[in-house]
This record gives C-alpha cells, structure tokens and sequence, in this order.
C-alpha cells in the first residue's frame, strides 16, 4: 500500500535501528500514550530491535480501557433497555464491566450494533424509527470530530431518535497529571500521531516548557517510530527537548483547526474520571446545551455508580506507566484475552492484551 | 483510538446540497475503495491528494507532493541522522 | 409452484416430496440420492475412512467469489482433503428459513450441483427442514463428508516433526474479509473475492508426488492461519517460525485489513491449505503445489524448530520477530 | 467461563476451543474427538456402507420424553438402522443461537453423550456454529452417521412384495403429538411422552433372527406411517392393506388428536419403525421384536397385496375402508 | 374414547348397516351440509358401506370453503400491513385467494399466528401490546359463540388492541336458498350435529314444513351418523318427513339458549357473500354497534374486491350439491391437495379434498 | 367448523371474579386434560359430567346419566329399528 509499505521497509528499519544503536549512550525511558502506538511496536516486533538503553511504557492511550467500569456498567444497563439500539465502534463489545460485557447483553438480548462510523449509527436511526439509537461516544481527539459532525447532521436533519452517550476524552490534561506524578519518570513522549493530526504538534509545548519533557509526534509505521524514538533519545541525550514532529506527512504544527472548531461547536469540556488516573478536570468532553436533546444522559435517567477496579487488577498502575503487563499476577493466569479481568486485557489496544498476544520472545 | 489509513482520492462526488448530497470523497488503496466524508477536513482535496480516513471520515488532506516529500525527507534522515552526537565521541 | 419456502416444504409430506423432486433430483442427479431411502448404502470401500461435518451459516448468502452452496461443498471436501483422504461422497442437510424465494434455493442447489460435479464427489444422501420466519437466517447448510485414505498416508496434526518445511497453497485472508465487507455498513468496494475452492485434486498430486514427506495438512478456516499455526504448535510442542514476507496477500486484502485494523493471520480462507513437509521433498512439493491451479501461488511460508517451544513466531517484514497466540474471539471491525 | 453462549464461541478461536475442551471433550470423550482434527479417520471397514444426515430443529429443544439432542443421536440411527445397517459413528454439527444458556448447552451435551453411550455409537468429529440472536431458534443440530452392513441384507423400500406382513414396532404419534402439545397456545395436560430411541438394536436382533426374510423397513418420522406407507406403495406400486384397530395407539395420544382434528397416521414418531417381513418369518420377527424392550407393543398392522395398486388401504375400526394419501403439509390444530 | 368409541363399534355399525340394508326401497339423495360429516364419512370409510341406493351429496358447510376469495385477499391484505398480527384457526391458514394463502403472507414476512381458541387470540393482544391483534371470525353457529364471549371478554378488560374480522355466517338462510334451487333435488338432511347443539333441533322445521324434507339430527360418530341416514331412508320411505333428532346426547330441541344470547349480544345478522351460493340475507353476522371498537373494518379501511372463483373451478356447484368432485375436470390433475386450485380442495373440511384425500376404492 | 369432542369434567375451578377468575372446567379424556371455558354452557357442570368442547369453550354440558342412556338408546335402535318398513312387504 502506497505510503504504507514504504515506511515498514527492511532496508529503512534496519538503517534507522543501527543508527539508534551507534548512538544512544545512555538509558531511555519513553512512554506510547497513544495505544494504536502500542500495538504497532509490538506487531512490527520492534521491540527486540531497540538498544536495550532504550524502555517503552505504555500510558493511557487506549479509550476503551481508560474508561471506568461504571461507565460501561451504564453502557450496558442502557443497552437492556426497551426500544434501545446501542451503536459502537467494535473495540468497545467486549470490554467488561463489573457484571458483563456489551457481548453479552447483546447475547442476552441487547440490541447492540458494531458501526464503522458514527455516520453509520445516524443511518441506522434512520431505518429504525421505533428505536432511539444511542452511539457511545468514546475516543480521543482523533474520533471526537466524527462524533461532533454526526451530532450536527443529526442536528440538521430533526433526528428525534438518535442521542450519543458522551464519554470521550482528551489527551493534554491526563499527561500533564502524569508528569506531575512523581512516581512516574519519563524521559521522553511518543506523542500520539493520529491525535495530533487535529491537536497539531503544538499543543505539546507545555510538557517541554513544563516538565522538560522530549516530545516527538510519530505516525504508526515502524520507520514512523523509529525516526520518533531516535528524535527522542537525541534531544534527551543532547539536553535540548523540543517537540520534534516526525509525522510530517499528516501533522501540522496548528492541527486541523476545522475539526476543532466543530468539536468546539458540539462539546464543551466536563470534569472527567479516568480508570487508573481517577478524575481530572476538564479532561472529557460533554454536549453543549444546544445539542442536549442528543444526549442519552439528559433524556433518560442513567445512573453510574463508581464501581471500583476487579480485584487484583493492576490496569490502574500499567495505565500510568508505573508497571508492565508480566508485573500483574494474574497476567497470562487468571487473565487472558479469552478471560479478561481487567479492561487493558480486553481492548485488543490495551497494553495487557498486547503483552499477552504477541508476547515477548525473551 | 487512532487506527487511521492513507488512500487516495479517486473522485468527489455531491456538493449540491448539504444536507441530502454533502460532498464526498471516494478514496483508493490498492484497489479497495470507500467513500469518506469531507466534513472535517481544512481543504478540499483533488483528485490524486490523499486522504487519512478514519472512522467513515477523512480528517487529514496532503497532495501527491507533500506524501513524497515526506518518504524521502524519512529516506534521508535514516542514511544521515548525523545530528545526533556520536555516543563513542561525546 | 410455490415462488418462496413455506413450512409445508419441511413437512415430511407432498410439499416436501414436491421439492426434493423439483429441485435436489433435478440438479443432484445420482442413484444413491435418487432412491431416497432413509441412508445411503455405498459399495464396499477398501482402506481408512475419514468423516468429517461441518455447518455453513455464513452471511450473506451469496458473495463475491461464491455461495454458501459451493461453501458447503468445498469446505468438507477440504476437511477430508486435509487428512489425506480422497472424497467419496457427502451428505447434504439443509435448514431453510421459511419465505426463502424459491429461485434463491435454485441457485443455491445449482451451485452446489455444480461445485459436486467439478469435485468429482456426488451428494448421496439428504435432508430438508424448514423452519418459521425469524427462527433461522435464510438458510444453514451442513454437509458430512466420508474420504478414503490410501495406504502408507499419514497425516495430522501430531506427525510434524522438526525440520519441516511450511508450505501455504496461496494468498491469505481472501475469504474472511470478503465476508466481512459484504455486510451492511462496512462496505468497501473493491475486487476482494473468496477464495472457496476445493483442494482435493492439490492434495491427491502431492500424494502422488510424495505420500510419505507429508506429515501435516490444514486448512486455515476460521480462526486463520495464525490460529491453525498455533494448534499445531501446541500439539506438538515444537516452535513454527514463518516470515511475514513469504506469506502470499493480496494487495487489496491487506488495503481492507488496513483500513478496518484486521490481521490478515486471522481472517478465514476457505480454498487454502498449510503442508508441513519434509525438507528434503519439500521443493517437489512446492513445485506440484505451483503446477496445480489452486496452488499456482503457494510459497514456502516457514519452517518447524525447537526455539521456541508450542509457539509460533512471525519474522515481520520490517525485520522485526512477535509470537503469535491463536485468536481469541471473532475479528472485528476496530477503530483503535 | 461465560454463562451464555457468545458469538466468540464460534469463532474458531481461543473461546471456540475452550467451549470444546469444557463441554464436548467432557462428555464425548473418544480418541477420535480428542483429536480434534479436520475428520475423523476410521480404521479399515469391511462390508457395505450405509450413511445418512438429518437436522434436528424441533421447538421446543426439551420436551417430556426428551431432547433435540437424544433425538439427533437416536433420529440418525434410526435411518442407518432402517437399510439394515449397524451404526459405527456419528458426527455432530451444532448451530447455536448466541445468548442459549451454557446450562442448557450442557444438558443437551450431556444427554447427546447418554444416548451415545447407550447406544454404543460415538461421536467422532464435530462442528460448532454460533449465529447471532434472532438468527436461529436456540439450537439446531445436524447428525450425520456412517454404518457397516452385514453381507446378505438387502433393505430397502423396493424390496418389499407381495403377501409381506407389515409389522410395526409400537404405538403411533407420540412424538408428534407431544411436540404439537408442548408448543405456546395448545397447551393440554396429560402424560404424553416423545417415543425417541435407537431401533438398531431391535433391527439387529431381527436380523439375527431372519436377515433374509426382513424387505423393507423404515422408520416413519415426519408425515408419520400413512406417508411412509405411500411412498413404499408408489415405489413398489403394490397396496398396502392395513387394519387401524391393529394400529396401536395410546389411549392420551388419541385423544389429543381428537381433541386437535388430527390424525394419528400423519403424526411423528421417533422410535417406532415398520417392518415388511416374508410371511413365513412374520411370527418369528414378530416374536423377536416383542422380546426387545423397544419393540414391546410390535403388532402385524397389515399385509402387502396387488388389490390396489399404488395405494395404501386402510380398514377403519368400524369396518369400513378407505384410501390413506401421503401428508400434504405440516399437521395444524384445527376446529374444523 | 369414553362416548366417542363406542359409537364407533364395528358390531353396531354392521348391525346399523344391515338393517339400512334390509329396509331401502328407493334410492334417496341426501345431503350432509357440515363438513365434519364430509370428513368422517370419509375417514370412517361409511361410503362403501351403505346401499347403493343411498347418494350422499355435500353441501355448502365448511365456512372456509364459503368465504368468498375477495375475503381472503383482504385477509391477506390485512396480514400485510405493519404492526398487525394476525390470529387465525389452522384451517384457514393454507386458503388460497386470488394471489396466495395466509401460510404464504406469512412466509413473506406477516405475523400470523395460529389460535386453537380466539380467546388465546386475547392472550396474544395482552403479550403484544404494540400491535394489533385481529381474530379473523370465521365459522358457523358452533363457533360463533365462542368468538362472541371472546369479544365479551375484551370489552370487559377494554382491550385497545384486539379486533376481529367479521366473516361469521348462519346456517338456516342458506338452506332455504339451496331448497329453493329447483336444480337440488335432495331427499333428505344430515343436520349438522354441533350447529345444532346451539341451534336446536327445532330450528329444521321450517324444511320440514315448507319444503317438505326428512332431517335427522347427527352426531360424528359412525353410527350416529348411519342412524341417522337410517332414519332419514325411514322417514322419505314412510312419506312422513319430521325432524329426527339422532344427536340427542348433544343437542337439545331448544339448543344452546346461553350461547344464542351472546351470539345475539355481539352480532347482528348481515347480507353475506357465499362462495358458490352467491349473496343471501341476512345470512352473515356483523358486530353490533355496541362492539363497533373491536371490528377491524371500521377501524381501518379495507377493501372487499369480488373477485370471482378460480377459472375452471367447480367449487360453487359442489357446494350447492349440483356435481361431485370428480365432475371437476381439474380434480386430482391440476388440482390437488398439494396445489389446490378451489377452496374445496385445499380445506381439510373441503369436498373436493376429501374426496382426494380418502379417495374411492371402486 | 364444528369439531367438538366430549370430556369429562374433573375439576370446577375459578369464579370468585368474573374477569380476573372466571370459572372454568378441567376436562379429561382418557388422561389429556384441558382447561375450557363455561361462558356458554346453559347449566354448570358438576364434576362427572361430559362437556362437548370446542375451540375451548364448553358448548354443551350432559351429566353421565344422559351419555349412558344415550347410548344404550343407540344399542336398541341398531337391534331393533323396527319402525322402518321392510322392503320386501311394504
Ligand atoms: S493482566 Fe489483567 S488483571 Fe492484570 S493488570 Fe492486566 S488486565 Fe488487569
Ligand atoms: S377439484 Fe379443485 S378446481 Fe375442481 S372444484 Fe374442487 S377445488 Fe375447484
Ligand atoms: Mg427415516
Ligand atoms: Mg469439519
Ligand atoms: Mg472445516
Ligand atoms: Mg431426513
Ligand atoms: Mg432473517
Ligand atoms: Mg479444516
Ligand atoms: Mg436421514
Ligand atoms: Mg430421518
Ligand atoms: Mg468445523
Ligand atoms: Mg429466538
């Protein structure tokens, strides 16, 4: 594939990794906050290729796992309802509340559909007008804006029978909590390449001017990493962090500003409860008043309970970076993609999942 | 949350009516194609720019020029990182 | 006649009799099926058997590159195939949702006669039921095939040994992303095809060729080849390395894996088999492979080691190594 | 482990096999299953072969007297038995409706595995398909069976001539009325029993006792013994002579048939077959299938004769006579 | 069989028949005008039995095959429509209109549903309140007044969601009409035994009065059914025609007064279209005023096109008693059970099925 | 339209409310036994009587005295229906 296949070349990889190794000097550690990130270090098995100096942690930057059990508990009492059909992106079905999973309810009886788009939610408002259709609304900066422009269509076309229910989120505010956690030390930030593309590179100035942190924006493919982690280990190892954009391709310095303005159009900023980190300010997004009627929690009565983690379940502490899947002692035991425990087990992005299935050879 | 793919425009389509007919893209990879809508995308694209598509919607437009220039600007700096400081000669 | 299905066609009555008379004899034309006795009775077969079922209920119906009627047909043949058996006939049960347009069973039963008639293997005993509206979806086809294994062929899953070569008969994941982007809402347009196709007269030629250097063959059907790989590496406790370069997709495949965050190791292939081979035949195989028309793209894909002990370990294209684990639930479209 | 069935369960994947090893491996316990291959491979047979497939789709999935799961092991044996043949192995391919309990899986499982042992035919390979809710009704299974005839034995139903007594191993309709009674709206109380179980037993014994005297058996399931006796007497073009006080049937039976305008003749049953036997050897099978607890309530029902061709001919209890014509469709509750 | 088989007695049907035997002189036509006398003639195998001076001729008594085909077409238009559920008696459910059969329309998507009692139609409407439940009231006097308390019920529980069809017809109008007809000439009546429980056997006389015509109550048993041909052979015989109760376990000189009053309650009499027989007054029941709520012709429109008979079937002359099946050049060729092409063929109750189902042996 | 059968009634249930407990029979038939209902019967039944039931209503209630005579009656008339005049002296 055309601007694919390229950045995934032997030729460059192995290039790129010997450079990588001629210079580093020193130990790295850098965090993927972005969890499609994850999945790609380990499905192009980088990992092994990197100088051992070199220490990837994941951070909170899968959606589905970030998002506490509640939440889901609500999803899929929602979802049990009468004349309900629950719309969701398919990362979402088996994630496991405290009693079940979107699959089960729907095993169960639950009208629940896997959607590619939101847009595809709207179209199915439109052919089931008996049902109220509810999109769970979760994602970062990258899918808020595909959320935002399907409220608006809704919006245009008088759709009385699609809502969403908000809970999407946004990435600056849990990585400033990370930084000023200080049981957490980074050197450096894998900055999430598709978040940006709307975000822009700039939007991460304040972790450099802040907390002196390395910041280098990278796309997916495994040059895209590799030229992201050798800016990395540059600007620590000469001391001058910047916010390095290596995804050049499809980031901008100011992002995409007319998708921020619709995000900014439909959503507004609420106070928001991370699993792992716990609540943050102003760090989801909720409609805006005119857009009200679009929303599920404000029609229905839905109550979320904070339900707490599984027992034993170390998501919280892997999701700050402060441990790694084989520190969890239910990790390949109790917990496994086919029983999960805990929510970075069940995204197929969760940090767990991908430790579990593409392991590691050593 | 990000899983987001470059592909080629083919052609656009509708525009004459935001609401019944928006305008949309029908973008190519490898002779799979989708289309995408343009609701959030800065510009708008042509023929032959691509497009990074994600969830039904395209939310990055480079032309032809911008992609290539980027693979070998990558090209280069895989052959000369030599900005880095050389860890046997600090 | 009737234009669709009723439940009178499941009767066991005139209805029933109507159809099979109308439909399964007219295009299913053997003795066996025609006397319609409660069992087939097939004259005495010398040699191993092997019997295998399976159950069709893919959606939709029909798709680019085929029907769940040649689905049926081929997947059992395939199935015995795998063992190193030659196919000798195959049962034929249908579940048919009632209201299914009468020419859409036609169809159906035409392409199953057809894909019979091309695999050399009759239809020789059947069954029909109808059930009411919204109890099923369209129609479910089970077929049970009955193979005929000949001396000094031993194949399965236990019999790899180290040192064996891999051979994948063709492209990857042609079937599974077929299906998935046939259904409502993840459509892409695009040459994307499945792969359905039997693999019997392949196997048969390997045989001929070298009966003895075949130690394994499965079709990687649902699940992929990274969970048919998995299974045989925990069978036999032994390490399967594979290069992710060698392994034959499509462009398009992989351009609609992209775009829906699949894995091509994981998406269903149903005209498409993996042989663990000795090495030292290996390229005899592979060339026989090449000279049949369902194998013309079959590569050697890996080989069989010690080093990593019941797993399976993918050499990536960028240069990079990863286990793979078997899948775990269905594949999903994703947005992550 | 999942207290229902999820659409993971049919994947092929990690949730497939641990549904297999908890639940099939459990309860089918064989060395053929075990193997988990593609088909089963079964060691040389020798004699003819008889193989038959039938899908089970009743509603509801438990009924007093049974399951869909004892109905699928006894329904296949039953056809194999019918061409004289003794049942070797079964296969077993599950359609499950996502959301059945893992409960209810597992009691059909376990009482697929109870009529297997009971039967002493196993279960040798296996297919499990999960489709999503409202796409079928809980549970669907297709049975497909090989079996080995003995040399001499010619069953069939154009065996059956002139001056054969017709011989029928017990009461008539008692699945069919207990499924029609269990279902939503036609509720009636009373102590109406499935009949499903295996006949190879009895037809052995029979065989023993008189392989050559025995010409056609079958067992009438659906469209119930007048249709079963129509089809033999179109096939053969002979009449078929019976007495309906010979008939036996239970006295609940008929009057739930009274009650619902319905025929005893038309009705399912799933353990009962008919017998045409030379006349010289009526007594002796009569007596041997008496003396076979399965065949306890055997009676001579009638004889073959040449009065009118083609047709089967019924003496009413009161003395008349009249045509019995094959089922037309499903039997209905009527008022009329 | 406690009173069923005993009337089924192989000795008291050879004594019956040997008597009948021993008394006929003439020959005497008589008409059966219920089909469950059809049908047990037939099933009972009493044809062969009986001196051939004895012609049995059917009459127009099985309500499915007298509704006229523009009432099933409406039926079927109605099956059609959204979010109506139909609720129909067995017998009516492979009934073949100008264009297909509710079995059909179901296949094609209608929600139809077979009852064994219109008071599990009620049921229904109470577990599907979404829709709207019709009971398609079909049936003779025997019926009737179970479809009459059913809607007695319905207006006791106000029910919103059941209607029925009216298409309920009575039995005397059409017997005067056939009596009428100078082509019948019948000698004798079986009078439908279970009409007549709620009928009385006084409600013949008027046939014995006006027109001169022995008829004898019958039960369905066998010798019911010849003691009361034995009585009618007696009565033409003797040239004294009365009306022979020979059901008496059953029925009543008065009938059924309580079922009458309920029938009476509900309905009204109504001009009615029969099959064969053409348009007779007062021959149908309509739903009083008082009911009008649970009629679903006036709820919503529904049109009656009078569509005619299926070219080439004789229906219409075998319900009036003018020819037999095997008359019809179609019977057992282009129609059959298996594709019937006239309502009486595809009844179960239907001549023209009987006689194909049980056949002759001469 | 007229199948009707008799059954013997075993059990008088219901009737402390006309709507939510109407009275209604069990019946028997050699061991079936249903629920039906008595809107339309002209005398309750006892338990022994036979009810004539169809489509699940009670259409005619006769108590076992009646059935017996009723048969026997039948038994005479097939002995001895000598009322009709033999056709050979008319
Ligand atoms: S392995 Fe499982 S239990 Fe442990 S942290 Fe990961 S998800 Fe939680
Ligand atoms: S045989 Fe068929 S076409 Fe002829 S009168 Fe009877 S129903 Fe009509
Ligand atoms: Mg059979
Ligand atoms: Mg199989
Ligand atoms: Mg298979
Ligand atoms: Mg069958
Ligand atoms: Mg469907
Ligand atoms: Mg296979
Ligand atoms: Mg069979
Ligand atoms: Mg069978
Ligand atoms: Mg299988
Ligand atoms: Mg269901």
């Amino acid at each position: 594939m055309k601007y694919i296949d390229e950045y995934r070349s032997q030729e460059l990889v192995r290039s790129l990794t010997e450079r990588l190794h001629a210079k580093i000097s020193r130990p790295v550690r850098i965090m993927e906050v972005c969890g499609t990130h994850t999945i790609a270090i380990f499905r192009h098995g980088l990992r092994r290729m990197l100088p051992e100096q070199i220490e990837l942690i994941s951070g909170p930057g899968c959606p589905v796992c970030v998002t506490p059990s509640g939440v889901i508990d609500a999803f899929i009492d929602l979802a049990g309802r009468k004349d309900i059909l629950i719309t969701t992106f398919g990362d979402m079905i088996r994630v496991p509340g405290t009693t079940g999973s979107l699959a089960q309810a729907r095993a169960a009886g639950a009208d629940v559909h896997i959607v590619y788009s939101p847009m595809d939610a709207l179209e199915l408002a439109r052919h089931n007008p008996h049902k109220l259709v509810v999109f769970l609304a979760v994602g970062f900066e990258t899918t808020t804006p595909t959320i935002g422009a399907t409220v608006l269509e809704a919006a245009r076309r008088n759709m009385d029978n699609f809502c969403i229910f908000p809970a999407a989120k946004v990435i600056p505010p849990p990585l400033r909590a990370l930084m000023e956690d200080p049981k957490l030390q980074v050197d450096g930030l894998l900055c999430p390449g598709h978040v940006s593309v709307i975000l822009g590179s700039r939007a991460y100035g304040f972790l450099v001017e802040e907390f002196g942190l390395a910041c280098a924006v990278a796309g997916f493919e495994p040059t895209d990493i590799l030229l992201a982690i050798t800016s990395l280990v540059n600007q620590v190892q000469s001391g001058h962090p910047t916010v390095d954009n290596c995804y050049g391709r499809a980031v901008a310095p100011e992002g995409n500003r007319k998708a921020r303005e619709i995000v900014d159009q439909v959503f507004k900023p609420v106070d928001s409860d991370w699993r792992g980190l716990g609540p943050i300010p102003a760090s989801g997004l909720g409609l805006r008043e005119e857009y009200g009627a679009f929303d599920i929690t404000r029609r229905l009565e839905i109550p979320i309970v904070n339900s707490g983690e599984p027992p034993g379940c170390r998501c919280g502490e892997i999701l700050k970076g402060i441990c790694q899947p084989p520190d969890c002692p239910l990790f390949g035991r109790a917990c496994s993609p086919a029983s999960p425990i805990g929510p970075c087990m069940v995204s197929t992005e969760g940090t767990c999942a991908a430790w579990h299935r593409y392991g590691t050879l050593d | 949350m990000c899983l987001a793919i470059p592909m080629r425009v083919v052609e656009i389509k509708g525009g004459t009516d935001s609401l019944l007919d928006p305008q949309i893209a029908i973008v190519d990879a490898d002779g799979i194609r989708k289309e995408v809508r343009l609701d959030l995308v800065d510009r708008m694209p042509e023929t032959g720019d691509y497009l990074i598509i994600h969830a039904g919607f395209a939310i990055h437009c480079l032309d032809a020029e911008e992609a290539r220039t980027n693979l070998e600007l990558m090209r280069e700096m895989a052959e000369g990182l030599d900005q880095l400081p050389d860890k046997d000669k600090p | 006649m009737n234009t669709q299905i009723v439940l009178d066609h499941g009767s066991g009555g005139l209805a029933s009799q109507e159809l099979i008379g109308s439909l399964f004899l007219r295009y299913l034309t053997n003795p066996h099926l025609h006397q319609l006795e409660d069992a087939a009775v097939l004259d005495g077969q010398a040699g191993r058997l092997a019997f295998s079922t399976d159950s069709y209920v893919v959606d939709p119906i029909f798709f680019p590159g085929g029907n769940i009627g040649e689905l049926a047909v081929n997947g059992t043949i395939n199935d015995l195939a795998m063992r190193g058996a030659k196919p000798l006939c195959l049962s034929l049960g249908l579940i048919i949702e009632e209201g299914l347009a009468m020419d859409t069973l036609e169809e159906i039963v035409r392409s199953i006669a057809r894909a019979c008639d091309y695999a050399g293997v009759p239809v020789v005993t059947g069954d029909t039921k109808v059930v009411p509206r919204g109890k099923a979806d369209k129609i479910f086809i089970n077929t049970s095939g009955i193979g005929v294994i000949r001396d000094g062929v031993e194949v399965s899953a236990t019999q790899a040994v180290k040192d064996d070569v891999i051979i994948l008969s063709g492209t990857l994941a042609d079937h599974g992303i077929t299906i998935l982007t046939s259904r409502e809402g993840l459509q892409v347009d695009g040459n994307l095809q499945s792969d359905t196709r039997p693999l019997h007269f392949l196997v048969q030629n390997i045989l001929d060729q070298a009966a003895h250097a075949v130690h394994t063959m499965r079709d990687p059907t649902r699940g992929g080849l990274g969970t048919t790989l998995s299974e045989i590496a925990k069978t036999t406790g032994l390490c399967m390395e594979i290069e992710e370069k060698a392994i034959p997709v499509q462009g398009e495949v992989r351009a609609a894996c992209e775009l829906m965050g699949l894995d091509p190791l994981y998406l269903a292939n149903e005209g498409k088999c993996v042989v663990f081979a000795a090495p030292e035949k290996a390229e005899l195989i592979l060339e026989t492979m090449r000279a049949t028309p369902e194998g013309r793209e079959s590569a050697i894909i890996g080989r069989v080691t010690d080093v990593h002990p019941g797993r399976v370990v993918l050499t990536t294209i960028s240069g990079g190594a990863r286990l793979v684990e078997p899948l775990t639930g269905e594949p999903l479209p994703r947005i992550c």
